[in-house]
């Protein structure tokens, strides 16, 4: 059922950068890096949930609208400074952020990582395709 | 992943169809659910999806059971979804975030989903 | 028409603060604002159109989103730098992104934004609301 | 504001009611331009949305265009909206980023969104 056409991960104990070709069955493997980086952080299981859930509905989005018709690559990397602050990047090289009023998605994708992420940031970069990027506070009480 | 991310379909009483999902689904795995519960919704039976073992849903799979439960609506079919205290905060989080928890016709155990099924 | 209830505005060359309630009838006025500013600065018409597009998306959300009951403030404010580099706020104090699967809007007002800023940022800030800062690189070519 | 931001109905020729947007519009008029769609899809005649001298809208007022539009297809009153080179860059930007333009039923000129829908 997984097929990682891609996967070049390099586990580190601050952070990992994974490369994979945009498709769903690669997501749950993102989710998989994420929790593994985030178990020495003393984060609460259900801050963990939330940050998987927004890097999930990231990695949505680029599985399900950068590439309409071959998928390409989408490069996600993890970061943590000073063991506090956790840095998510999930960048496309698709189509850029296209809005589409018939979009096939529930449509609430983008609000629930605002939500969740203490900030979210989404670049279209000159060279084209889209760069998402979370910062979530893991201190204990942050929201 | 461990085989504990699992979708399975079963007649768990006379008129009944059961959808017990269990473990965490996203965009990988929600084309199964619909398929699955668009069989379901095709076979006469009632519908119930147990999410009682459920430990993360995305938002894909939370759209999936958004259109199931209207699809169920317009065609008069008995649907419910047993939602409680053993669902996952990875599930309940994201109904709460979007306000859908009171949108998906939830019964709080397995059982009194499938009662509440049969019944109507 | 206009009820600009709390209107405080301050431009100069460089930038403007305004604080205004969310109403629907103030956002024009935030449009007003933006194109004075950017007057001065050589951009194409078509670029100002696609900023206060971007700008009137954000403040709409702030008014339509931010305050399920009363209306509070807005504030909106705009930054030059070297000419070239115009920051937008608009922050609000109300409850906070809420991803709602039954949106009364079209649901294209952040990916709106998002393809127009060539960077957008979305904070929840502790104290409650919404802070959406847009980039807008105002060089000719840079999109 | 300057008051060339303006929506004005009237029945444009015998069974076809036009509503002409001019300047810029957004959430402080989308309601009143609902207010005019409606009463016009209420009126019995065709509509037609005029958007020649229209400079600029927000997604509220392309949402309530796009619904007035759903709205003529069921219960099956014509429906044009006139957008063309005349039509202003903020209105025209909107429909593309979004990919609206070929879901509003336009025509070139007013004078052709008249007759079509006059013809449908
Ligand atoms: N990586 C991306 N590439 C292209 N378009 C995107 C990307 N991410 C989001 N979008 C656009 O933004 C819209 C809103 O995204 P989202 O809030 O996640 O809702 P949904 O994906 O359910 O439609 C999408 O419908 C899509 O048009
Ligand atoms: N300032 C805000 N305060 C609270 N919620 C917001 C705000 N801005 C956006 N949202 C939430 O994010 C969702 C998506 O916003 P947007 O893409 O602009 O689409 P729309 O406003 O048409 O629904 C909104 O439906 C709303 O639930």
């Amino acid at each position: 059922m997984r097929r990682v056409t891609s996967g070049a991960m390099t586990p580190n104990s601050s952070g990992f950068e994974l490369e994979l070709a945009a498709l769903a069955d690669n997501v749950p493997l993102v989710r998989h890096a994420l929790r593994g980086l985030l178990e020495g952080t003393g984060s609460s299981d259900e801050r963990v949930s939330d940050i998987a859930l927004a890097v999930t509905e990231a990695c949505a989005n680029a599985v399900l609208h950068a590439y309409p018709d071959t998928p390409g690559p989408v490069e996600v990397s993890a970061a943590l400074s000073a063991g506090s602050l956790l840095t998510v990047t999930v960048r496309d090289h698709g189509s850029g952020m296209a809005p589409r009023v018939d979009s096939p998605g529930l449509g609430v994708g983008l609000p629930v990582m605002a939500a969740i992420a203490d900030a979210l940031e989404i670049d279209t970069p000159a060279d084209a395709g889209t760069l998402v990027r979370m910062t979530f506070d893991l201190r204990p009480q942050a929201s | 992943m461990p085989d504990v991310n699992a979708i399975v379909a079963e007649r768990a009483e006379p008129g009944v169809e059961v959808v017990t999902v269990t473990g965490e689904h996203d965009l990988s795995t929600a084309p199964e659910l619909k398929r699955q519960l668009d069989a379901a919704l095709a076979s006469g039976a009632a519908v119930v999806v147990d999410l009682m073992q459920t430990t993360f849903i995305d938002s894909t799979v939370l759209r999936v059971l958004i259109l199931a439960r209207e699809d169920a609506g317009e065609r008069g079919i008995a649907f419910r979804v047993a939602l409680g205290e053993s669902t996952g905060y990875g599930v309940r989080r994201l109904l709460e975030l979007t306000g859908m928890e009171q949108r998906l016709a939830t019964a709080p155990t397995r059982a009194a989903a499938i009662a509440d099924a049969a019944a109507l």
